[in-house]
Protein backbone atom coordinates (compact mmCIF):
# COMPACT_ATOMS: atom_id res chain seq x y z
CA UNK A 1 0.00 0.00 0.00
CA UNK A 2 1.36 3.20 -1.17
CA UNK A 3 0.43 6.64 0.30
CA UNK A 4 0.65 9.29 -2.57
CA UNK A 5 0.84 12.79 -1.73
CA UNK A 6 -0.30 15.38 -4.59
CA UNK A 7 -0.63 14.92 -8.01
CA UNK A 8 -1.48 11.12 -8.84
CA UNK A 9 0.66 9.04 -11.10
CA UNK A 10 -1.55 6.84 -12.87
CA UNK A 11 -0.15 2.86 -12.53
CA UNK A 12 -1.79 0.26 -14.42
CA UNK A 13 -0.77 -2.25 -11.97
CA UNK A 14 -2.73 -0.58 -9.17
CA UNK A 15 -5.80 0.72 -8.14
CA UNK A 16 -5.91 4.65 -7.29
CA UNK A 17 -8.33 4.78 -3.97
CA UNK A 18 -9.60 8.60 -3.31
CA UNK A 19 -11.37 9.29 -0.38
CA UNK A 20 -13.53 13.01 -0.17
CA UNK A 21 -14.62 15.21 2.57
CA UNK A 22 -15.42 13.87 5.94
CA UNK A 23 -14.04 10.59 5.24
CA UNK A 24 -10.87 12.08 3.73
CA UNK A 25 -10.53 14.00 7.27
CA UNK A 26 -10.98 10.71 9.22
CA UNK A 27 -8.86 8.76 7.70
CA UNK A 28 -6.27 11.12 7.42
CA UNK A 29 -5.55 10.51 3.92
CA UNK A 30 -7.15 11.15 0.12
CA UNK A 31 -5.54 8.98 -1.40
CA UNK A 32 -3.78 5.71 -1.76
CA UNK A 33 -2.54 3.35 -4.52
CA UNK A 34 -3.25 -0.36 -3.49
CA UNK A 35 -0.98 -2.75 -5.69
CA UNK A 36 -3.13 -5.41 -7.42
CA UNK A 37 -1.95 -9.34 -7.83
CA UNK A 38 -1.21 -9.93 -11.41
CA UNK A 39 -2.25 -13.64 -10.66
CA UNK A 40 -5.15 -12.79 -9.68
CA UNK A 41 -8.11 -13.21 -11.96
CA UNK A 42 -10.71 -10.93 -10.05
CA UNK A 43 -9.61 -8.29 -8.17
CA UNK A 44 -10.37 -7.12 -5.17
CA UNK A 45 -13.91 -4.98 -4.63
CA UNK A 46 -14.73 -1.31 -3.13
CA UNK A 47 -16.34 -3.65 -0.21
CA UNK A 48 -13.30 -5.35 0.83
CA UNK A 49 -11.43 -2.60 0.37
CA UNK A 50 -12.86 -0.28 2.54
CA UNK A 51 -12.20 -3.29 5.27
CA UNK A 52 -8.30 -3.81 4.26
CA UNK A 53 -7.93 -0.13 4.38
CA UNK A 54 -9.63 -0.29 8.09
CA UNK A 55 -11.30 2.80 7.03
CA UNK A 56 -14.43 2.17 9.88
CA UNK A 57 -15.90 -1.16 10.43
CA UNK A 58 -18.40 -2.42 7.80
CA UNK A 59 -18.39 0.15 4.43
CA UNK A 60 -22.06 2.69 5.31
CA UNK A 61 -24.69 2.44 2.81
CA UNK A 62 -24.60 5.90 3.15
CA UNK A 63 -21.01 5.69 1.72
CA UNK A 64 -21.28 5.45 -2.34
CA UNK A 65 -18.70 4.40 -4.41
CA UNK A 66 -17.35 6.11 -8.09
CA UNK A 67 -15.30 3.64 -9.96
CA UNK A 68 -13.76 5.27 -13.00
CA UNK A 69 -15.67 8.50 -11.99
CA UNK A 70 -19.13 6.67 -12.73
CA UNK A 71 -21.72 5.55 -9.52
CA UNK A 72 -21.11 1.58 -8.99
CA UNK A 73 -21.33 -1.23 -7.08
CA UNK A 74 -19.81 -1.89 -3.71
CA UNK A 75 -19.20 -5.12 -4.92
CA UNK A 76 -18.27 -4.48 -8.59
CA UNK A 77 -14.67 -6.42 -9.01
CA UNK A 78 -11.81 -3.76 -9.58
CA UNK A 79 -9.51 -3.74 -12.43
CA UNK A 80 -6.10 -2.66 -12.67
CA UNK A 81 -5.65 0.92 -13.01
CA UNK A 82 -9.15 1.89 -11.96
CA UNK A 83 -9.65 4.97 -10.19
CA UNK A 84 -11.86 3.91 -6.93
CA UNK A 85 -13.74 6.80 -5.23
CA UNK A 86 -15.53 6.67 -1.43
CA UNK A 87 -18.17 9.38 -1.48
CA UNK A 88 -19.64 10.52 1.62
CA UNK A 89 -23.56 11.29 1.19
CA UNK A 90 -23.48 14.61 -1.38
CA UNK A 91 -24.64 18.05 -0.45
CA UNK A 92 -24.44 20.20 -3.53
CA UNK A 93 -26.44 23.15 -5.01
CA UNK B 1 -29.67 21.62 -27.16
CA UNK B 2 -27.71 24.35 -25.58
CA UNK B 3 -25.83 23.40 -22.79
CA UNK B 4 -23.50 25.47 -20.75
CA UNK B 5 -22.21 23.98 -17.60
CA UNK B 6 -19.49 25.92 -15.24
CA UNK B 7 -17.85 25.02 -11.67
CA UNK B 8 -16.88 28.52 -10.51
CA UNK B 9 -13.95 28.74 -8.11
CA UNK B 10 -14.72 32.85 -7.03
CA UNK B 11 -17.70 34.45 -6.53
CA UNK B 12 -20.12 34.39 -9.70
CA UNK B 13 -22.81 37.02 -10.35
CA UNK B 14 -26.27 35.32 -11.25
CA UNK B 15 -28.04 38.20 -13.39
CA UNK B 16 -24.92 38.67 -15.30
CA UNK B 17 -23.94 35.30 -16.34
CA UNK B 18 -27.42 35.13 -17.39
CA UNK B 19 -27.41 37.76 -19.69
CA UNK B 20 -23.76 36.60 -21.18
CA UNK B 21 -25.62 33.33 -21.77
CA UNK B 22 -28.84 35.53 -23.42
CA UNK B 23 -26.35 37.50 -25.07
CA UNK B 24 -24.17 34.65 -26.71
CA UNK B 25 -27.12 33.11 -27.82
CA UNK B 26 -28.84 36.40 -29.44
CA UNK B 27 -25.29 36.96 -31.45
CA UNK B 28 -25.42 33.10 -32.48
CA UNK B 29 -28.98 33.93 -33.98
CA UNK B 30 -30.66 31.80 -31.38
CA UNK B 31 -34.44 33.35 -30.66
CA UNK B 32 -35.08 33.90 -27.07
CA UNK B 33 -36.91 31.06 -25.32
CA UNK B 34 -40.84 31.66 -24.95
CA UNK B 35 -40.66 30.03 -21.17
CA UNK B 36 -37.28 30.35 -19.17
CA UNK B 37 -37.14 28.95 -15.86
CA UNK B 38 -34.64 29.98 -13.62
CA UNK B 39 -33.20 29.24 -9.86
CA UNK B 40 -30.84 30.96 -7.96
CA UNK B 41 -29.46 29.40 -4.41
CA UNK B 42 -27.22 31.37 -2.10
CA UNK B 43 -25.70 30.93 1.05
CA UNK B 44 -27.52 31.49 4.76
CA UNK B 45 -26.21 33.49 7.18
CA UNK B 46 -27.04 30.82 9.53
CA UNK B 47 -25.93 27.14 10.14
CA UNK B 48 -27.92 23.97 9.76
CA UNK B 49 -27.62 24.28 14.26
CA UNK B 50 -28.80 27.81 13.98
CA UNK B 51 -25.28 29.88 14.87
CA UNK B 52 -24.21 32.33 13.04
CA UNK B 53 -22.03 30.81 9.46
CA UNK B 54 -18.54 32.24 8.86
CA UNK B 55 -18.20 30.72 5.69
CA UNK B 56 -19.33 27.65 3.23
CA UNK B 57 -16.78 25.31 1.95
CA UNK B 58 -17.85 23.49 -1.03
CA UNK B 59 -15.43 20.73 -2.14
CA UNK B 60 -15.94 18.69 -5.50
CA UNK B 61 -14.23 15.15 -7.26
CA UNK B 62 -12.55 17.15 -10.38
CA UNK B 63 -13.70 15.14 -13.37
CA UNK B 64 -16.54 13.42 -11.89
CA UNK B 65 -18.14 16.28 -10.19
CA UNK B 66 -18.46 18.04 -14.40
CA UNK B 67 -18.90 15.04 -16.03
CA UNK B 68 -22.17 14.12 -14.07
CA UNK B 69 -23.56 17.42 -14.12
CA UNK B 70 -23.49 17.05 -17.92
CA UNK B 71 -25.15 13.73 -17.70
CA UNK B 72 -27.96 14.51 -15.07
CA UNK B 73 -28.10 17.93 -17.34
CA UNK B 74 -28.50 15.76 -20.67
CA UNK B 75 -31.00 13.50 -19.34
CA UNK B 76 -33.16 16.05 -17.66
CA UNK B 77 -33.29 18.27 -20.51
CA UNK B 78 -33.84 15.44 -23.22
CA UNK B 79 -36.37 14.29 -21.07
CA UNK B 80 -38.03 17.13 -20.62
CA UNK B 81 -37.75 18.85 -24.26
CA UNK B 82 -35.89 21.43 -23.32
CA UNK B 83 -33.95 23.33 -25.72
CA UNK B 84 -31.63 25.31 -23.83
CA UNK B 85 -29.96 24.96 -20.18
CA UNK B 86 -27.20 26.62 -17.93
CA UNK B 87 -25.96 25.50 -14.87
CA UNK B 88 -23.26 27.44 -12.74
CA UNK B 89 -21.89 26.27 -9.23
CA UNK B 90 -19.78 27.72 -6.30
CA UNK B 91 -16.97 25.35 -5.50
CA UNK B 92 -14.02 26.29 -2.75
CA UNK B 93 -15.54 28.65 0.22
CA UNK B 94 -18.28 30.81 -0.24
CA UNK B 95 -19.61 33.66 1.71
CA UNK B 96 -22.92 33.94 3.41
CA UNK B 97 -25.36 36.03 0.33
CA UNK B 98 -22.72 34.20 -2.48
CA UNK B 99 -24.46 32.59 -5.27
CA UNK B 100 -23.60 28.89 -4.77
CA UNK B 101 -26.02 27.43 -7.59
CA UNK B 102 -27.45 29.06 -10.82
CA UNK B 103 -29.82 26.65 -13.03
CA UNK B 104 -31.62 28.31 -16.12
CA UNK B 105 -33.98 26.26 -18.45
CA UNK B 106 -35.22 27.52 -21.55
CA UNK B 107 -37.95 26.12 -23.71
CA UNK B 108 -40.54 26.53 -25.69
CA UNK B 109 -43.65 26.13 -22.81
CA UNK B 110 -43.81 27.07 -19.07
CA UNK B 111 -44.35 23.22 -17.61
CA UNK B 112 -41.21 21.42 -19.35
CA UNK B 113 -38.98 24.38 -18.66
CA UNK B 114 -40.42 24.63 -14.83
CA UNK B 115 -40.40 21.22 -13.98
CA UNK B 116 -36.86 20.71 -15.84
CA UNK B 117 -35.45 23.41 -13.73
CA UNK B 118 -36.44 21.76 -10.53
CA UNK B 119 -35.97 18.38 -11.42
CA UNK B 120 -32.48 19.44 -12.48
CA UNK B 121 -32.00 21.12 -9.19
CA UNK B 122 -32.97 18.15 -6.96
CA UNK B 123 -30.93 15.76 -9.20
CA UNK B 124 -27.78 18.00 -8.81
CA UNK B 125 -28.16 18.63 -5.26
CA UNK B 126 -28.36 14.62 -4.82
CA UNK B 127 -26.17 12.66 -7.27
CA UNK B 128 -23.59 15.24 -8.24
CA UNK B 129 -20.20 14.90 -5.80
CA UNK B 130 -20.00 18.32 -3.65
CA UNK B 131 -19.71 18.32 -0.12
CA UNK B 132 -20.47 21.18 2.43
CA UNK B 133 -18.91 22.08 5.09
CA UNK B 134 -20.23 24.70 7.56
CA UNK B 135 -17.09 27.02 8.75
CA UNK B 136 -18.64 29.09 12.55
CA UNK B 137 -17.25 31.81 13.35
CA UNK B 138 -14.98 30.29 16.13
CA UNK B 139 -12.89 28.74 13.58
CA UNK B 140 -14.43 25.11 13.98
CA UNK B 141 -16.24 23.62 11.07
CA UNK B 142 -18.35 20.66 10.40
CA UNK B 143 -19.42 18.85 7.63
CA UNK B 144 -22.99 18.48 6.17
CA UNK B 145 -24.12 14.91 5.85
CA UNK B 146 -27.17 16.20 3.43
CA UNK B 147 -28.97 18.75 1.91
CA UNK B 148 -31.73 21.17 3.22
CA UNK B 149 -34.83 19.80 3.20
CA UNK B 150 -36.99 20.59 0.24
CA UNK C 1 -43.51 40.28 2.54
CA UNK C 2 -42.23 42.41 0.00
CA UNK C 3 -44.28 42.38 -2.69
CA UNK C 4 -43.52 44.71 -6.17
CA UNK C 5 -46.07 44.60 -9.19
CA UNK C 6 -45.68 46.56 -12.15
CA UNK C 7 -47.33 46.94 -15.93
CA UNK C 8 -45.34 48.09 -18.38
CA UNK C 9 -46.43 49.71 -21.61
CA UNK C 10 -43.00 49.68 -23.25
CA UNK C 11 -40.29 46.40 -23.13
CA UNK C 12 -38.74 46.19 -20.27
CA UNK C 13 -35.55 43.96 -19.69
CA UNK C 14 -36.22 41.12 -17.35
CA UNK C 15 -32.48 40.80 -15.82
CA UNK C 16 -32.27 44.53 -15.38
CA UNK C 17 -35.55 44.91 -13.71
CA UNK C 18 -34.53 41.80 -11.55
CA UNK C 19 -30.83 43.47 -10.97
CA UNK C 20 -32.98 46.57 -9.60
CA UNK C 21 -35.10 44.94 -7.36
CA UNK C 22 -32.36 43.03 -5.76
CA UNK C 23 -30.23 46.38 -5.43
CA UNK C 24 -32.93 48.46 -4.04
CA UNK C 25 -33.56 45.43 -1.52
CA UNK C 26 -29.59 45.68 -0.73
CA UNK C 27 -29.83 48.92 0.01
CA UNK C 28 -32.48 48.73 2.41
CA UNK C 29 -30.29 45.87 4.40
CA UNK C 30 -32.60 43.25 3.44
CA UNK C 31 -29.86 40.06 2.88
CA UNK C 32 -30.75 38.09 -0.25
CA UNK C 33 -32.57 35.57 -0.59
CA UNK C 34 -31.03 31.98 -0.16
CA UNK C 35 -33.61 30.40 -2.34
CA UNK C 36 -35.22 32.44 -5.81
CA UNK C 37 -36.86 31.32 -8.69
CA UNK C 38 -37.62 33.11 -11.77
CA UNK C 39 -39.87 32.30 -14.84
CA UNK C 40 -39.87 34.67 -17.78
CA UNK C 41 -42.26 34.63 -20.69
CA UNK C 42 -41.73 35.70 -23.83
CA UNK C 43 -43.78 36.21 -27.50
CA UNK C 44 -43.33 33.55 -29.69
CA UNK C 45 -42.30 34.56 -33.54
CA UNK C 46 -45.47 31.84 -34.53
CA UNK C 47 -49.39 32.49 -34.33
CA UNK C 48 -51.46 29.55 -32.30
CA UNK C 49 -52.13 28.45 -36.23
CA UNK C 50 -48.63 28.24 -37.11
CA UNK C 51 -48.78 31.15 -39.23
CA UNK C 52 -45.74 34.22 -38.44
CA UNK C 53 -46.85 36.86 -36.09
CA UNK C 54 -46.34 40.61 -36.52
CA UNK C 55 -47.16 41.08 -32.71
CA UNK C 56 -49.26 40.53 -30.45
CA UNK C 57 -51.47 43.31 -28.17
CA UNK C 58 -52.23 42.89 -24.61
CA UNK C 59 -55.47 44.19 -23.13
CA UNK C 60 -56.25 44.81 -19.55
CA UNK C 61 -58.78 46.12 -17.71
CA UNK C 62 -57.35 49.11 -15.78
CA UNK C 63 -57.51 49.04 -11.90
CA UNK C 64 -58.83 45.55 -11.80
CA UNK C 65 -55.74 43.71 -13.09
CA UNK C 66 -53.83 45.67 -10.88
CA UNK C 67 -55.76 44.47 -7.82
CA UNK C 68 -56.23 41.13 -9.05
CA UNK C 69 -52.28 40.77 -9.78
CA UNK C 70 -51.89 41.93 -6.13
CA UNK C 71 -54.54 39.79 -4.16
CA UNK C 72 -53.38 36.68 -6.57
CA UNK C 73 -49.73 37.70 -5.29
CA UNK C 74 -50.24 38.07 -1.91
CA UNK C 75 -52.70 34.85 -1.46
CA UNK C 76 -49.99 32.95 -3.31
CA UNK C 77 -47.00 33.84 -1.19
CA UNK C 78 -48.96 33.37 2.01
CA UNK C 79 -49.70 30.16 1.11
CA UNK C 80 -46.01 29.51 0.74
CA UNK C 81 -44.47 31.59 2.94
CA UNK C 82 -41.79 32.97 1.18
CA UNK C 83 -40.33 36.47 1.54
CA UNK C 84 -40.32 38.41 -1.72
CA UNK C 85 -42.84 38.79 -4.95
CA UNK C 86 -41.88 40.63 -7.71
CA UNK C 87 -44.40 40.16 -10.70
CA UNK C 88 -43.98 42.02 -14.18
CA UNK C 89 -46.82 42.04 -16.69
CA UNK C 90 -46.77 44.24 -20.60
CA UNK C 91 -49.80 45.61 -21.99
CA UNK C 92 -49.90 46.76 -25.71
CA UNK C 93 -48.31 45.84 -28.52
CA UNK C 94 -45.51 43.23 -28.29
CA UNK C 95 -43.57 42.06 -30.40
CA UNK C 96 -41.98 38.27 -30.93
CA UNK C 97 -39.01 38.17 -28.71
CA UNK C 98 -40.15 40.30 -26.23
CA UNK C 99 -40.95 39.60 -22.35
CA UNK C 100 -44.73 39.39 -21.27
CA UNK C 101 -44.15 38.76 -17.95
CA UNK C 102 -41.83 38.09 -14.97
CA UNK C 103 -42.46 36.22 -11.89
CA UNK C 104 -39.50 36.40 -8.80
CA UNK C 105 -40.15 34.53 -5.65
CA UNK C 106 -37.42 34.71 -3.02
CA UNK C 107 -37.54 32.42 0.04
CA UNK C 108 -35.49 30.82 2.53
CA UNK C 109 -36.23 27.29 0.61
CA UNK C 110 -36.27 26.26 -2.47
CA UNK C 111 -39.39 24.14 -2.32
CA UNK C 112 -41.78 26.94 -1.47
CA UNK C 113 -39.73 29.51 -3.99
CA UNK C 114 -40.46 26.88 -6.69
CA UNK C 115 -43.95 26.04 -5.84
CA UNK C 116 -45.20 29.72 -5.65
CA UNK C 117 -43.54 30.94 -9.26
CA UNK C 118 -45.24 28.00 -10.64
CA UNK C 119 -48.64 28.75 -8.98
CA UNK C 120 -48.31 32.51 -9.19
CA UNK C 121 -47.46 31.94 -12.54
CA UNK C 122 -50.40 29.92 -13.16
CA UNK C 123 -52.84 32.03 -11.19
CA UNK C 124 -52.14 35.17 -12.96
CA UNK C 125 -52.75 33.35 -16.53
CA UNK C 126 -55.80 32.41 -15.36
CA UNK C 127 -57.34 34.99 -13.20
CA UNK C 128 -55.73 38.37 -13.52
CA UNK C 129 -57.70 39.93 -16.90
CA UNK C 130 -55.54 39.83 -19.55
CA UNK C 131 -56.69 39.48 -23.15
CA UNK C 132 -54.35 38.76 -25.79
CA UNK C 133 -54.80 39.23 -29.79
CA UNK C 134 -52.48 37.73 -32.04
CA UNK C 135 -51.54 40.42 -35.43
CA UNK C 136 -50.91 38.63 -38.11
CA UNK C 137 -48.61 39.80 -41.01
CA UNK C 138 -51.66 40.41 -43.25
CA UNK C 139 -52.72 43.15 -40.64
CA UNK C 140 -55.50 41.13 -39.77
CA UNK C 141 -56.06 39.82 -36.12
CA UNK C 142 -57.77 37.01 -34.11
CA UNK C 143 -58.19 37.53 -30.00
CA UNK C 144 -57.06 34.42 -27.76
CA UNK C 145 -59.82 32.25 -26.04
CA UNK C 146 -57.15 30.52 -23.91
CA UNK C 147 -53.51 30.80 -22.69
CA UNK C 148 -50.95 28.25 -24.17
CA UNK C 149 -50.97 24.51 -22.92
CA UNK C 150 -49.08 24.50 -19.80
CA UNK D 1 -79.41 53.42 -22.17
CA UNK D 2 -76.48 56.09 -22.77
CA UNK D 3 -73.34 55.06 -24.99
CA UNK D 4 -70.28 57.39 -23.44
CA UNK D 5 -67.60 57.19 -25.10
CA UNK D 6 -63.91 58.00 -23.46
CA UNK D 7 -63.14 58.56 -19.96
CA UNK D 8 -66.54 57.75 -17.44
CA UNK D 9 -68.28 60.18 -15.67
CA UNK D 10 -69.25 58.49 -12.73
CA UNK D 11 -72.96 58.85 -11.88
CA UNK D 12 -74.78 57.35 -8.62
CA UNK D 13 -77.96 56.82 -10.61
CA UNK D 14 -76.50 54.34 -12.77
CA UNK D 15 -74.54 51.14 -13.53
CA UNK D 16 -71.67 51.61 -15.80
CA UNK D 17 -71.16 48.62 -17.77
CA UNK D 18 -67.65 47.57 -19.86
CA UNK D 19 -66.93 45.36 -22.36
CA UNK D 20 -63.46 43.96 -23.09
CA UNK D 21 -61.53 42.64 -25.75
CA UNK D 22 -63.41 40.38 -28.16
CA UNK D 23 -66.69 40.98 -26.42
CA UNK D 24 -66.44 44.52 -26.69
CA UNK D 25 -65.22 44.55 -30.58
CA UNK D 26 -68.58 42.35 -31.52
CA UNK D 27 -70.92 44.43 -29.36
CA UNK D 28 -68.88 48.11 -31.45
CA UNK D 29 -68.82 49.83 -27.50
CA UNK D 30 -66.79 49.65 -24.51
CA UNK D 31 -68.53 51.02 -22.15
CA UNK D 32 -72.25 51.96 -21.57
CA UNK D 33 -74.69 53.81 -18.44
CA UNK D 34 -77.45 51.74 -17.68
CA UNK D 35 -80.10 53.91 -15.81
CA UNK D 36 -81.28 52.43 -12.27
CA UNK D 37 -84.90 52.64 -11.24
CA UNK D 38 -84.89 55.02 -8.00
CA UNK D 39 -88.33 52.74 -6.91
CA UNK D 40 -86.89 49.25 -7.23
CA UNK D 41 -85.25 47.81 -4.46
CA UNK D 42 -83.72 45.32 -6.29
CA UNK D 43 -81.51 46.31 -9.41
CA UNK D 44 -80.87 44.30 -12.47
CA UNK D 45 -78.57 41.13 -12.24
CA UNK D 46 -75.74 40.83 -15.09
CA UNK D 47 -77.39 38.46 -16.49
CA UNK D 48 -80.76 40.40 -16.99
CA UNK D 49 -78.10 43.20 -18.69
CA UNK D 50 -76.60 40.88 -20.66
CA UNK D 51 -79.99 40.16 -22.05
CA UNK D 52 -81.38 43.39 -22.27
CA UNK D 53 -78.42 44.87 -23.94
CA UNK D 54 -78.89 41.66 -26.71
CA UNK D 55 -74.80 40.89 -26.11
CA UNK D 56 -75.66 38.05 -28.10
CA UNK D 57 -78.44 35.27 -26.80
CA UNK D 58 -77.76 33.95 -23.70
CA UNK D 59 -75.17 35.04 -21.01
CA UNK D 60 -72.26 32.51 -22.33
CA UNK D 61 -70.54 30.56 -19.21
CA UNK D 62 -67.21 31.42 -20.47
CA UNK D 63 -67.63 35.23 -20.09
CA UNK D 64 -66.80 35.88 -16.30
CA UNK D 65 -68.31 38.81 -14.31
CA UNK D 66 -66.71 41.42 -12.31
CA UNK D 67 -68.60 43.85 -10.27
CA UNK D 68 -66.72 46.82 -8.84
CA UNK D 69 -63.63 45.06 -10.22
CA UNK D 70 -64.25 42.03 -8.34
CA UNK D 71 -65.39 38.68 -9.79
CA UNK D 72 -68.67 38.00 -8.93
CA UNK D 73 -72.08 36.37 -9.63
CA UNK D 74 -73.99 36.82 -12.54
CA UNK D 75 -77.08 36.68 -10.92
CA UNK D 76 -75.83 39.17 -8.00
CA UNK D 77 -78.36 42.13 -7.97
CA UNK D 78 -76.44 45.05 -9.10
CA UNK D 79 -76.58 48.91 -7.18
CA UNK D 80 -76.59 52.21 -8.70
CA UNK D 81 -73.13 53.38 -9.23
CA UNK D 82 -71.89 49.94 -9.62
CA UNK D 83 -69.42 49.27 -11.98
CA UNK D 84 -70.23 46.22 -14.12
CA UNK D 85 -67.65 44.38 -16.55
CA UNK D 86 -68.38 41.48 -18.63
CA UNK D 87 -65.22 39.71 -19.22
CA UNK D 88 -63.86 37.59 -21.99
CA UNK D 89 -61.58 34.21 -21.90
CA UNK D 90 -58.85 35.43 -20.32
CA UNK D 91 -55.30 34.97 -21.92
CA UNK D 92 -52.87 36.58 -19.46
CA UNK D 93 -48.71 35.75 -18.86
Amino acid sequence: MVSVVGVAVPSVGTIRILLFAELRERAGWGEHHWPTNPGCAAGPTPRELWLHLQLSGELDPQVRIAINREFADADTPLQPGDELAFLPPISGG
Amino acid sequence: MQLKIDLHSTGFEPLVVLEHWQQEQAQSGIAASAAEAQFIGRVRGITTDGRALEALELEHYPGMTEQQLERLAQECCNRHGVSRCLVQHRIGRVLPGEAIVLVAIGADRRGPAQRCCQELLEALKHHAPFWKREWHTDGSSEWLSGNTPL
